[in-house]
């Protein structure tokens, strides 16, 4: 089990190697990359910025929570920091897992209180030049939906 | 006794700066501290109830705090 | 949209390359691996054959099925055949999306369907010399349970 | 006529052979040409109603053959 928040371009390979194991059946890799529109808005970038010590603190919680709940502790979580480009990803969950269905709900549990719980922001950088904080919490805007 | 605001994101925008020290009386609460921060030049555009980490770890806005704390003031978080 | 049945070892980074796009906000990767434990016995080794011709069919159908019911054609499917090691991937399902729940919701469907109807078959090579193959719709032994 | 019956895996075992020319009656479905399998050594290993494919798809066992159909005998499928 690894979790680490890091400065440089993740490699998917690294983590599915590290969750490599004969005893298990599958693997599961979720990455998130950056997309090229959100709510309906043209984006060329975003930066990413954290609570780092808090949001390495959450990411060890939740593989820790998934490892117990679903039983593998071949559990690795990336999440990069800093400005990132169109395609690029922004984080990479690998599980694997003697039986599929849990390695698949261990991917989706790590993804979904990742984004729920660990202290981690983005700013969006649009065409037209402008930058904006990304609020999940807001309501969509008419364009997007 | 003090305790060590951290602003992040559009709340850092907001108030200008990352991080201030905040004096307050013994046995004051998250609340008491976000006030302080409301007063400050552009603390009136922080949202009535953020969230708030106490010493890395999210609290409630009753908590007790003590000298030495790290209050954080989060605002929604978008990782991922 | 891709679906290949090959003779040679599967590289899952191919497979996300070709799954990428700005469009999409995540990816998702499937990695089937040979395990050294089935229904309680020490494996050493499996060897997958196949009704190439209706397999590769099948497995067209079940991308297309699942291009259309969950909204991405950015899927991509390996199958290997032949003589496996431990540890060696046999099938690997790559599917990028704009939103990561369906994108998880087609890669579960793929390979639930593959499972379930693409006429591949594994003969398990056991640590006492002995070879047998995989009845999946047979009662687990009594050692498994 | 004549169909091309295609044995697979534990099937192809029990038969000793991956492939069998049937003669059939005009008509004849699925059913009588698994009839026939059935009839040659080690065909009684066969199940009572194994999954069939005609000409790469999977079929009813009364479904009619004709002329030059491939009819594939498949064992339980363990691809992944």
């Amino acid at each position: 089990m690894r979790t680490t928040i890091v400065d440089r371009p993740i490699d998917p390979a690294v983590l599915l190697a590290e969750v490599a194991d004969a005893r298990n059946g599958a693997a599961i890799l979720f990455l998130g990359t950056v997309r090229n529109v959100n709510d309906g808005r043209a984006v060329t970038g975003i930066e990413y910025s954290a609570y780092r010590e808090m949001a390495e603190r959450e990411l060890a919680a939740i593989a820790q929570e998934a490892a117990e709940r679903f039983g593998t502790r071949d559990i690795v979580v990336e999440h990069r920091l800093g400005a990132l480009a169109l395609g690029e990803v922004s984080v990479a969950i690998a599980v694997a897992h003697s039986h599929r269905a849990a390695g698949y709900d261990a991917s989706r549990y790590v993804i979904e209180e990742l984004k729920r719980r660990v202290p981690i922001w983005k700013r969006e950088a649009y065409v037209d030049g402008t930058r904006e904080w990304v609020d999940p919490t807001a309501q969509p805007s008419v364009m997007s939906s | 006794m003090t305790v060590t605001a951290l602003l992040f994101a559009s709340y850092a925008d907001v108030l200008n700066r990352d991080r201030v020290e905040l004096a307050l009386p013994a046995g004051a609460t998250v609340r008491e501290a976000l006030a302080q921060l409301r007063a400050l030049p552009g603390g009136g555009l922080l949202p009535p109830a953020p969230l708030v980490a106490v010493n890395q770890a999210y609290a409630r806005d009753d908590a007790i705090l003590v000298h030495g704390d790290e209050l954080a003031v989060i605002p929604p978080v978008a990782g991922g």
